[in-house]
């Protein structure tokens, strides 16, 4: 049983009627109660009617991870009564709304069962069907707040921050908070024995999606051309790209707009459109999921081999097809790896949390620009939907973008010939000019058969000298992308190897596993291509565990191919249901024991 | 590389333009197109008029999509950058570069499998957008490159070579551009330049997009008896519906009439070419319009069809209908709407390119991002 | 130096000139007379004016992979002179047109030097250009025919088939050829060392290009629908089936039609209508190359997650990007393999020869519908538009097509209900329903999240349901595709593994190896995905090379993926200018000698 | 599934059509479909008109894409094979299933979005190829499933909840399918199912792709004041150009209007419910025209502005852009052509469905294989 800033909870409630903002609240309020805390909101591919639920844990260590077991079920939503019921912990508790009797689906030994009349006390305090309807999600919000513990101060204000002026709002919101509140404590002994309690371990944090902080990285990156369509679970990342750049990029006088923002026709054109733009010199960027991904292959690959710079932020949601738009995954790692047909490598980014999607995103445009190549942002529906605690997102004025190899106009000057893609260096990138340099600096891009002078050709030697280079320019890929973050235990025989949003689950996963006196070192990968340290890392592990969010190990495939790395030194551990992962789901692997694993 | 003698670009060779260049300057790499390709003649006349236009070569940006037409980017303006991308995406690789390089004059070029088949969302969508960009489509009626199969605008009736005969209805993509709401539509044909130069000159002045549908005969596998794309087809049922000429910002306005002496670098409209078909282009059917474009410069449009207001975007959609009920092929600058907004109007893109813009300009920095925490707490 | 019946030769010309039919005519005249003959066909990706070649091989053992060496290189492209005179081998000829004084590109010490004035020759002979031009190339034939000792009377006789009633030319081809025939035996010494002898090795042979075989494929299968878009070097495969259905499914009296063939707008389109006609239960197929693999990702998951047969055949080329669309290659097998995003496999049958590309062809529709999934065949340029000898093709009358598990309605009304994911054999494939059968059969098909009844869900257990289903039915597939073939030499500790259209040079390399003491086995894989036995062999092996023609080495990922080999225990020998394989490399490779190989 | 009340399909419990069946039998799984959203109403008229025209269940096929709208599918004709396919690309998956089984009576259903965003070239060509099918567009011009974003057919002007208004021009489905060759299209209003379901039903009879573009209002992202897909602003704005009446080959063909006693079963079209904007319908201004459908069928047609002839494709283009000038919707069945030729035509497709033909039907057999080897000797 847990206790004191330990504890999970979930709500049913049905969407489109209003909850999210009362999940907000609560998620806020016990962040400004400075307790950890983290919300999984798991919603319907549909806009109204349909079931929906909110996962909040809480806790005081920092494992924020989706939590195994649930404490308690708030359970609103009729349609969904018998899942959630029996999704309550042994001897956890189960709230639900008892303006009318106990639904019999509702009833099960071995919990407790908690009413509220939240409709009844709505439909008495307040008017008009819509208001009845979002007030109530307030309203146990309220009874929550006296169950838990959570400081009706820090709700007040909160209350006032978000309404502010709409007077008429605040009221009513402020009485559905009391109105819960007071008939909690009135019906209920509160508060329950997990509950909370001030700290100060979120001060320096923020709360924040990572599509925001993928949008912020973006605009400080200097991104200007963005192109998309909409497609969840990546929308908000353009969305929140957007409201940055009206609020820093444009003109007070003239209205003048330091940014062009496409919403293209389809993901083919968005593509095109970052493509374009990248190779006219502009830090460009496209977001999607998905069947976005399958469209892009045919840009990709000669984004590839013509060599042009461009951002592709993948929000991966649950595949094959259309498959489970709103939950999540890590399921296209194949399908950006090895992007489009013919012989094609593109690097790809793992960012674990918001505050690497800031972090990835902004690396990503320098990555972009210096190998001159597609660079995937691969987050992950997790991560870019939901609110994550993270540190505060921090930027260093002193830093300014890598553009990589561009010739100027004085450059151009110096030479005697332009020669496109001459590797110079050795590193397999050679210089780029932009439209509209002038003198020596025109070049022709295609991609079809192109020599180092850009000429055309379908000569077999130029041929490979082009595509030989590509190979090289990929390994020094290698050497430019973040390293993988190694957490060793002393002694430890076992590697569990994972990868973007696996990371807190595996991190908590280890440390119940040292308490069943299990020792393991962790490794997250962050980024394609491997370095060596990752294949250091395998090999020195008697035992490797590979932890990822899809159904045929698609990181270990990439390890086997891109580092030699024999399947069977890699057992994987799999969880592809589309829910973020668990702790519980790697320690069972790695213990071999499925009992008596706190959550 | 070709072994093959080419229609040679004819150039006097010391003439030069405002910019002290000449044709040759404007020129691109030698062409591998089939001898007598109607493509090549649209080469000339982009060189032509990027050269009287005084274009500065390296302000230029060539963007095509993947075909015989397509290949066109190489043979004019070899100080410019091209880009040649994937088969019928053009429109949006270079919407991408015109949004991120505002100073750049995009000039696309694709054909008609390229534009009308697997490109025609793209296409359409670069009209809607008004995507600052000339846009040609060398129109064939077949696929070139892979063996001359019917495209999207082969007519009812054409025959291929080997006898299959198309059944279904052509997209034609000055209609189709009209009711997208293209705000610049013209059509004119491959071999006759002196048309074509003028409206090419016009559309590079265009604020948004300015399509150009040139019917541009495959020699090698649509110029036979039986298709209606090829030169002798063309020549006898093209009938010019509304003359036009360019009249750059730093020239008079002439409103005395079309032909001859209109002054622009070289090229004056000397006559009308056009074989029509029996039509009487008569001074009294012909009504004269004057539209100012963005640049300054002026187009001058002569309707030569009683009725016809080129810049009356249902009247330009009924006449070119008719046109092509009676089995005509409407050509000329067809429509222009100099009001609309481009892509750059409605983005509202500051006046510096984007590229041009710097880090200073583009990053809020760490007090804002320290502000902005406190948002997310 | 190679001697009767055992050489190779290569004709430069310009492309648009006519010299097709004269290369046709000069393969066919030497498999009339009854010697193994290979041709080559290396063009450019345009219509005309740029140089082309065309490479003859004869070899009496039948080894007709493209040969190393060049005896003899006929030069008629001032462009390509000096190219062409460099490739002779040494000791070797070039054949030029002399009407003009010898071009000094043309002088090389070491080699014989043969002229011929064709040029002048049909000048004096034929008026007009262009029949000059054309009739050029009958007249260089007609030296070769001297040179190389090529029967006349079958040379005349194949012209008066194809001319036919074409009296003037047919008339005008006799002439040239003659006139060729005659310069060379006054001018040179005829014939040369390397020659033809007749033989009878071809009676029970045809040649024919794979595109064309395997359209047959298609006919014979039963296949009504065929959607496709035109692209090199795939066209020709939809071109043939037209002519075939055109020939055989047509109703001499109505001119009814008995298939639909749909030029789509594009390889979205063609996969979209390929993957309606199979669902709705025709057997239906689309072909492609390069990017339209790309184009068809998203659609690939639609089928694959939804249970839709398929058949799309992959007439690969040089890739990445729009690549070199005239050289061959087998640079898709990831592309295909692992099409589209999230968790997805696909078959791949790999035929090795045109032959192979009719029987996989029908056995792909078969497998199509056994499996509801869709099927790649992976052909290439060079096994689809080079002419091949192969035995004659033959079918079963009594082979009737396999249509997989479909319900009629009858099978229906025995059922309480009808569930079309529900996997009733354990095999992972469940029974289907066509639209139109009436009674319990309608069910609702979306690429979203489906639970076995075909009803919309996203529920993270009956979501793992579909997909571990989908899982075991890919490895019910291996129990279904063709197993690979062996070619064993006793004692052979060397494992040589490969695909497709490299089997040849891969078989020629085993004699060759063999020559010089190095014994080999040879496995020809046939299918993705791999049976056992791929993985047995490799592990019985010491040394095992991969041979493949792309640049990373996709088939020895595949292995890696799927059979968990080791990427080490396969040492990849990768060919990927563009030219289909020669033994030499091969023995090159695994010789590591590069001297004293013969071709 | 769905926990608030949704609007309910009414339907007299025991009528039953010519094949005995009722409503309920061509009814699907229930919405999950926001509350008032227009495309539900869209559903109850496809259930209606299928009901009517006593359509065998088991012989349609449902197509989407996906988008709300395109989720339909499963709301109607549950017994009916579905198919919900991906985004943008029903038009291709339709074709391929309208040429393997003839037989078919294809309903395609599909969004703005879905359409002409993403989907335009698709959609554009299935017109072009004229496939066998209904497409019916639910219009909101927004895309709902991802949240309201403005789609294609947003119009200049129209706002978004949260303020933004788009700037550029709308793609018209209507004028887009007259300029690509459709043979069939009409435009409707979701909350008017008397114009919606004859239109429907002669559509579904119709020799060809019969298009509708249905305005149906996203009540949760595009219903407010602003908005020009709103329900309000369609009734204030809609104008029925041309009233369509739909009359199966069984019934006598009546001349004598429209309005009232068709005797279709149980649907008379009772009068005209359009707000209009002042314009009389008034009898001197409507001419009528009786169109002979394919399957025997008729549908009669009368125009209700002078000079309009839905049987001409330059007159429809030309009344239908007019109105737009002016602000208005221009509804009803807005042009036929019954004389083109359908997918099938031109492919000249044996009457037996593909998948019907048997193995020996399309198999050659040994002996033509023995002989054709001959050919590649
Ligand atoms: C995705 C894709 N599909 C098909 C092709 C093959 N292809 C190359 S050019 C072409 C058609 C070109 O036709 P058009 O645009 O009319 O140009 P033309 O050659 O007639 O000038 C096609 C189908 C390709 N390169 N890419
Ligand atoms: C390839 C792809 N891109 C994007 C999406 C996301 N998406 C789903 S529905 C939709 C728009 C639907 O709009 P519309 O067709 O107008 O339907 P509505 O919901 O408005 O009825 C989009 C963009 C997707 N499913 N697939
Ligand atoms: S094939 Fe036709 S379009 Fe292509 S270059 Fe030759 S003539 Fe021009
Ligand atoms: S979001 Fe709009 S289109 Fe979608 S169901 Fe709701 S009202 Fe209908
Ligand atoms: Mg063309
Ligand atoms: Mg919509």
């Amino acid at each position: 049983m847990n206790g004191v800033n330990d504890f999970a909870f979930k709500i049913g409630t049905v969407n489109g009627t209003g909850s999210a903002s009362a999940n907000g609240l609560l998620m806020r309020s016990i962040f400004r109660m400075g307790i950890p805390v983290s919300g999984k909101n798991l919603f319907p591919s549909n806009i109204q009617g349909l079931p929906t639920w909110y996962e909040v844990r809480v806790n005081a260590d920092g494992h924020l991870a989706r939590a195994a077991e649930l404490d308690m079920v708030v359970a609103l939503n009729p349609s969904t009564y018998a899942k959630d019921v029996a999704e309550v912990r042994e001897g956890g508790y189960l709230l639900y709304d008892s303006s009318w009797p106990l639904p019999k689906e509702l009833n099960r030994e071995g919990i407790t069962i908690l009413g509220v009349p939240f409709g009844r006390l709505c439909v008495e305090a307040f008017t008009g069907d819509r208001e009845r309807t979002l007030l109530r999600n307030i309203a146990y919000t309220g009874s929550l707040a006296a169950l838990l513990g959570i400081d009706m101060a820090v709700i007040d204000t909160l209350l006032n921050e978000t309404f502010g002026k709409k007077q008429k709002l605040l009221d009513a919101n402020h009485t559905a908070i009391r109105i819960g509140y007071d008939a909690a404590v009135e019906l209920l002994d509160c508060p329950l024995p997990f509950r909370l309690e001030r700290m100060d371990a979120t001060s320096d944090s923020i709360l924040i999606d990572g599509n925001t902080a993928a949008a912020l990285g973006a605009l400080y990156a200097g991104a200007t051309v963005g192109a998309w369509y909409p497609i969840t679970p990546s929308t908000s990342l353009m969305e929140a790209f957007t409201a940055f750049c009206q609020k820093y990029r444009v003109d007070p006088e003239t209205g003048e707009r330091k940014f062009a923002i496409l919403q293209a026709e389809d993901e083919l054109a968005a593509a095109g459109i970052t493509i374009g733009a990248g190779w006219a010199g502009a830090r460009a960027f496209t977001n999607t999921s998905g069947p976005g991904i399958s469209l892009m292959q045919e840009f990709l690959g000669l984004a590839y081999y013509a060599d042009i710079p461009a951002v592709f932020f993948n929000i991966q949601r649950c595949g094959p097809s259309t498959g489970m738009p709103t939950r999540t995954q890590q399921p296209d790692l194949l399908a950006m790896a090895y992007a489009s047909h013919g012989d094609t490598k593109h690097p790809i980014l793992f960012p674990a949390d918001p505050g690497e999607a800031f972090t990835m995103a902004t690396q990503a445009f320098d990555l972009a620009d210096r190998l001159q190549t597609p660079i995937f942002v691969a987050s992950d529906l997790d991560i870019g939907m939901n609110d994550w605690m993270v540190k505060r997102l921090e930027w260093d004025d002193s830093s300014t973008p890598d553009r990589g190899k561009v010739l100027t106009r004085e450059d151009l000057d110096q030479l005697a010939r332009f020669s496109r893609y001459r590797d110079v260096d050795g590193d397999g990138v050679a210089a780029r000019t932009l439209p509209g340099v002038g003198g020596k600096g025109a070049y022709f891009v295609r991609g079809s058969g192109h020599d180092q002078h850009a000429d055309y050709t379908e000569d077999s030697a130029a041929y490979c000298e082009l595509v030989d280079r590509l190979r090289r320019k990929f390994s020094y890929a290698a050497t430019l992308v973040p390293e993988p973050l190694l957490l060793k235990h002393d002694g430890a025989d076992i590697g569990l190897v994972t990868i973007g949003g696996c990371d807190l689950a595996v991190r908590e996963a280890q440390e119940l596993l040292k308490e069943q006196g299990i020792l393991t070192d962790v490794m997250r990968i962050r980024a394609f291509p491997f370095q060596s340290e990752v294949k250091e890392f395998i090999e020195s592990h008697e035992t490797v565990y590979v932890i990822e969010q899809n159904r045929d190990a698609q990181l270990r495939s990439l390890l086997m191919i891109e580092l030699g790395i024999p399947r069977d030194a890699m057992t994987p551990i799999l969880d592809y249901g589309g829910m973020p992962l668990t702790a519980r789901v790697v320690v069972e692997a790695v213990a071999g024991a499925p009992a008596g694993v706190p959550a | 590389m070709t072994s093959i003698a080419k229609p040679v670009v004819a150039h006097p060779r010391l003439k030069t333009n405002a910019l002290g260049l000449t044709l040759r300057d404007y020129e691109g790499g030698m062409s591998t197109l089939c001898a007598g390709c109607g493509h090549d003649s649209v080469t000339a006349a982009i060189v032509q008029a990027t050269w009287e236009l005084a274009i500065e070569p390296h302000r230029a940006a060539k963007m095509s999509g993947i075909g015989c037409s397509s290949k066109t980017t190489a043979y004019f303006l070899k100080q410019s950058h091209g880009f040649n991308s994937v088969h019928g995406r053009m429109p949006s690789v270079a919407s991408g570069a015109a949004a991120a390089n505002r100073s750049l004059s995009v000039i696309g070029i694709s054909g008609d499998g390229d534009s009308l088949s697997i490109g025609l969302g793209q296409l359409s969508h670069a009209i809607r957008r008004n995507v600052n960009m000339l846009y040609i489509i060398e129109n064939n009626g077949v696929y070139g490159l892979t063996k001359g199969q019917f495209s999207a605008s082969a007519d009812i009736g054409s025959k291929l070579k080997k006898g299959e005969v198309n059944e279904q209805p052509p997209i034609d993509p000055v209609l189709l551009a009209l009711s997208v709401g293209a705000t610049f539509v013209g059509r004119s044909f491959s071999g006759d330049k002196q048309q074509l130069v003028p409206i090419i000159k016009a559309a590079i002045s265009h604020r948004g997009l300015a399509l150009i549908d040139v019917i541009s005969p495959c020699v090698t596998f649509n110029n036979h008896e039986g298709s209606t794309k090829s030169y002798k087809y063309t020549r006898d049922h093209d009938v010019e519906a509304v003359e036009a000429d360019y009249i750059p910002v730093c020239e008079p306005i002439e409103i005395t009439g079309l032909t001859g002496g209109s002054g622009a670098a070289g090229n004056g409209h000397a006559g009308n070419g056009h074989a029509g078909n029996g039509q009487a282009h008569t001074a009294e059917a012909s009504s004269l319009r004057v539209v100012q474009l963005h640049d300054g410069g002026t187009v001058r449009l002569r309707s030569t069809e009683p009725g016809y207001d080129p810049t009356d975007r249902a009247s330009a959609y009924q006449h070119i209908s008719a046109c092509q009920r009676r089995g005509e092929i409407a050509t000329g600058l067809l429509f222009v709407d100099e009001s609309s907004r481009s892509m750059h109007d409605v983005l509202k893109t500051t006046s510096t390119p984007l590229v041009d813009l710097t880090h200073d300009d583009l990053c809020p920095g760490t007090a804002a991002l320290d502000k902005l925490m406190t948002r997310f707490r």
